[in-house]
């Protein structure tokens, strides 16, 4: 477990960034992984030329799920619907400081960015 | 009393392994047990020295294997206090019991309009069956409904009774989230003079308590092996009369006594139920578990559950924001589910296993139970015949380092 | 070639152990293979190493078993040419597999006046769920006709399929009574030309041919561990977007996304047919087996059963008043049945017993292909992996023996 | 299987006892062990005292089916159809001088006892 509570996590997870709700956002969408409780309400605002120009979360959920919608929102920014698109496992992994995840707790990883990819296919820019 | 966990500790080889550099700390056991060498012994010795397909053959192979499987039947059913060694199916687990009741006993006797009464503290396997039974008959599905102490409201039964439509009444014997013994002659005998077949969900009970199906009284009780210290195999005993009026669940080899091309008839009892090569070596496997268990004695497994609960239950508050789900005196089994403010239980986990303490987070397959508690998960930690007090002391310490590390 | 019967008989325990003071011919594979210490060791490492209920656990020995556990099943999927492993579904045994597919398939699917097409050699597994279906749903069970050389009548299958009512072709790729080895490849051609689903009994076939689902083109694949020197557990491979379509069959713990009171959401596949806790170890040995299996390479086994009963064919005849069912040349299985004129097979397999030569007497679970040979029993030898030319000469001195008490 | 195939049963089957049909008999009955094939057609005629005065057997199965029958025909002179209905497997094993039937074989030991049995029944003499 050593890896999953490095300091990284731990900052992300304890503060959080872009944490709250984006008002009047494109995107507005809400997920859940029903196995584990895992809630996130994610909002992101696209810039003119389609890119993602700002996100935010709210929710509640483990280390990994928190840490990891945090540090989303950092790392979408400036992505096209497309790159957000394509963004699998290993990239969450390498955005989480090259951790590797157990089976029990890949979707806690991929919630945030599930949740986007959700959001972006809801207004029609996927 | 001779209880001696250490010893018998020592007679499951996976504790002779360290875990992440620790000692094996499990308190999983709710989910699955770990086994005792004698049932890999037992296992073994079956591939080694009798295997054969059992029932078929007319050799002496196939009667030594067909002889320790019938064995294993006849134990297995006098563990949990039935007579007739007929009247206990072989199953892959409870799960696949509870179903075959749902499937054959009950698209046969559940009609539209009929009432199916489970409780809120059911695990998945004892509910979703029935769900799926009452959707497709067009029945009414009702919950007995779970008291904040997490026991059951006996009074909300006779309601449910009074009408005559209820044909089913099915419960566990044990919760395994909140450790609940319900009263079930109680319930067993409301139900009956109501005219409804009860349908009772081992699983988490036999594996700790003495259970007897005489006492009980009951229609059908429903568990598996791997959570006694047995292999990938189960078990369903249900009352004769019950089982031979019923039609077959799978169909296939062994479960029939002569085929046509359009027509068949059924083998006598238990075979009716058993469609397929059996899984023999588990058979075997589940008996021996079976035999490890009555030598310690059931009511000595339950008494050191007892014990380790009542001293969790003492330690446990000590940790700040610890919140314990179910009774908290009296008796109960050994499973303590809680839950720590401001952390996620897939964290407590996940923290505690670098200490190599092994316990489960989620929902535990109770998700309605859950739900009436307002959580969106539980820490579970649980007991058997191989956990000590020093276990506890583990835990204790271990939700320690869990607060030290995430709460701010 | 380098195939040593003789030394891949020694990995096998069993034989190293007389039976009735004589070396154990063991000529029942059909019915259920012996296993290697591989498979022995395999279980056992997983009970002392990396024991814990697999997918809900957040702690290490709950990820190794779980790791294990889907690593079995990737291998059993490549084993039979599958792509993707989520196609591949564990179950008790290939009669369960079967099950499933008539139960949440078939109730789906069939409805009143269709037609469902099963041949005339198929083992009661893949004869009774669809007689059960078929009466469930008032559809017509219709059988393709075996003839006297035991090969099927291909020419009867055009006129069951031309009016449009055939929804199910289900077939053996290999007879577990006359080794034959139907024309896989065409039958599904033809039944899939007219929209049917072929549904493939590989009980038989898997453990002694190479078997791939993507060359067969079927839409399920049902298996047996127990028959290709695995433990007591199946599997069902079937194809993704048939498999999504279908209902689940058994309802409860770990095949559910979510459970409300009165709903609940299916997780995904494989899972959605995994209900309740799965026999872990057990998929972990049927993994070993493979694993035993693909060192030594389908072909060569196939190829080495191909020369026993080549030798078998020979040898057999000499025997006064033998009679073999089933083709005599050709492609075919390594399971040899036969009958002895005024001889009953019970008295054969009984006395070949004591010269520790193990066959199996009876209707091997195909009691129609009997009666459609007018034979009340057989008896049957079959082959597999550590079997030799000396366990044929064996039989073949062992029948003299019968025919001298038995015959006058 | 040596005791199975001992002298005594081997004469039974090759020298069938009471082998055949008895013409206007009161009980007249056809059984047979799907499993494994075997048949039995039986007659037997009972006396003024309703007890067993005749059987006689047609059949085909395994030397312990025909055995057994052969030996049965013989066992059961005399006795009342009360008698005939108390025997259990031991008693057939002991007839068949104390042979151990495996699970097996139960059932084709039992074959000729169950045709009786099931004969007087029909002819309400049980
Ligand atoms: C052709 C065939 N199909 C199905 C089965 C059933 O397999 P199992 O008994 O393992 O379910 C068998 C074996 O008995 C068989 O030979
Ligand atoms: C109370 C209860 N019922 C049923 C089950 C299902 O048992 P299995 O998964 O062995 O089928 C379990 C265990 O998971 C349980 O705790």
């Amino acid at each position: 477990m050593g890896d999953l509570y490095r300091e990284q996590m731990l900052e992300h997870y304890h503060e959080p960034q872009n944490y709250g709700v984006l008002a009047d956002a494109e995107v507005d969408v809400h997920l859940d992984n029903p196995t584990c409780g895992d809630t996130i309400h994610l909002t992101a605002q696209l810039d003119t030329e389609g890119r993602i120009a700002k996100v935010m979360f709210e929710g509640h959920g483990c280390v990994i799920s928190m840490a990891s919608a945090s540090m989303l929102t950092e790392a979408v920014l400036g992505k096209t619907p497309q790159e957000v698109a394509a963004l699998e496992l290993h990239d969450i992994e390498d955005m989480m400081g090259g951790l590797r995840l157990s089976m029990g707790r890949v979707k806690c990883a991929l919630l945030s960015v599930n949740a986007l990819k959700k959001g972006l296919k809801e207004r029609g820019r996927l | 009393m001779g209880w001696n966990a250490v010893d018998i500790r020592r007679e499951f080889p996976i504790f002779s392994h360290p875990v992440n550099g620790k000692r094996l700390v499990f308190l999983d056991s709710a989910a699955s047990a770990q086994k005792p060498q004698a049932v890999l012994d037992a296992i073994a010795s079956v591939y080694t020295t009798s295997y054969a397909n059992v029932h078929r053959g007319l050799y002496s192979l196939a009667e030594a294997a067909t002889e320790r499987y019938e064995a294993a039947r006849e134990k297995i059913a006098h563990f949990v206090g039935a007579t007739d060694p007929e009247e206990l199916i072989y199953v892959r687990n409870a799960t696949e019991a509870l179903n075959l009741v749902a499937y054959s006993w009950g698209r046969q006797n559940i009609h539209a309009g009929d009432r199916i009464v489970i409780t809120e503290m059911e695990h998945h396997s004892n509910l979703v069956p029935w769900m799926a039974l009452a959707r497709e008959k067009e029945a009414e599905l009702a919950y007995l409904p779970v008291n904040d102490a997490g026991e059951l409201d006996l009074a909300a039964l006779p309601p449910l009774l009074a009408d005559g439509r209820t044909r089913v009444v099915a419960f566990t014997l044990m919760s395994n989230v909140l450790g609940t013994i319900p009263p079930a002659q109680e319930l067993v005998a409301m139900a009956h003079q109501a005219g409804a077949v009860v349908v009772v969900d081992g699983a988490q009970a036999v594996p700790h308590l003495p259970v007897n199906v005489e006492a009980l009284g009951a229609d059908f009780l429903a568990f598996s092996a791997h959570k006694l210290g047995g292999p990938g195999i189960g078990a369903l005993w249900g009352r004769r009369a019950i089982l031979e009026a019923m039609p077959p669940f799978l169909y296939g080899g062994d479960m029939i006594l002569s085929v046509k091309k359009h027509t068949a008839t059924w083998n006598d009892l238990p075979y009716k139920f058993e469609a397929g090569t059996p899984a023999i070596a588990e058979a075997v496997g589940f008996g021996a578990a079976v035999d490890f268990l009555t030598a310690l004695g059931m009511e000595e497994v339950h008494q050191h559950e007892q014990a380790l609960v009542a001293y969790a239950l003492e330690r446990l508050p000590e940790v700040p924001g610890l919140h314990i789900l179910g009774p908290t005196h009296g008796q109960r089994g050994g499973a303590v589910s809680f839950w720590l403010e401001g952390i996620h239980p897939h964290d407590i986990a996940s923290v505690l296993d670098a200490e190599g303490v092994c316990i489960r987070a989620g929902l535990h397959c109770a998700e309605p139970l859950h739900a009436r508690f307002g959580l969106p998960a539980s820490a579970r930690a649980s007991f058997y015949v191989y956990n000590t007090i020093d276990d506890v002391d583990a835990l204790v310490a271990g939700l320690g380092r869990v607060i030290a590390l995430l709460r701010r």
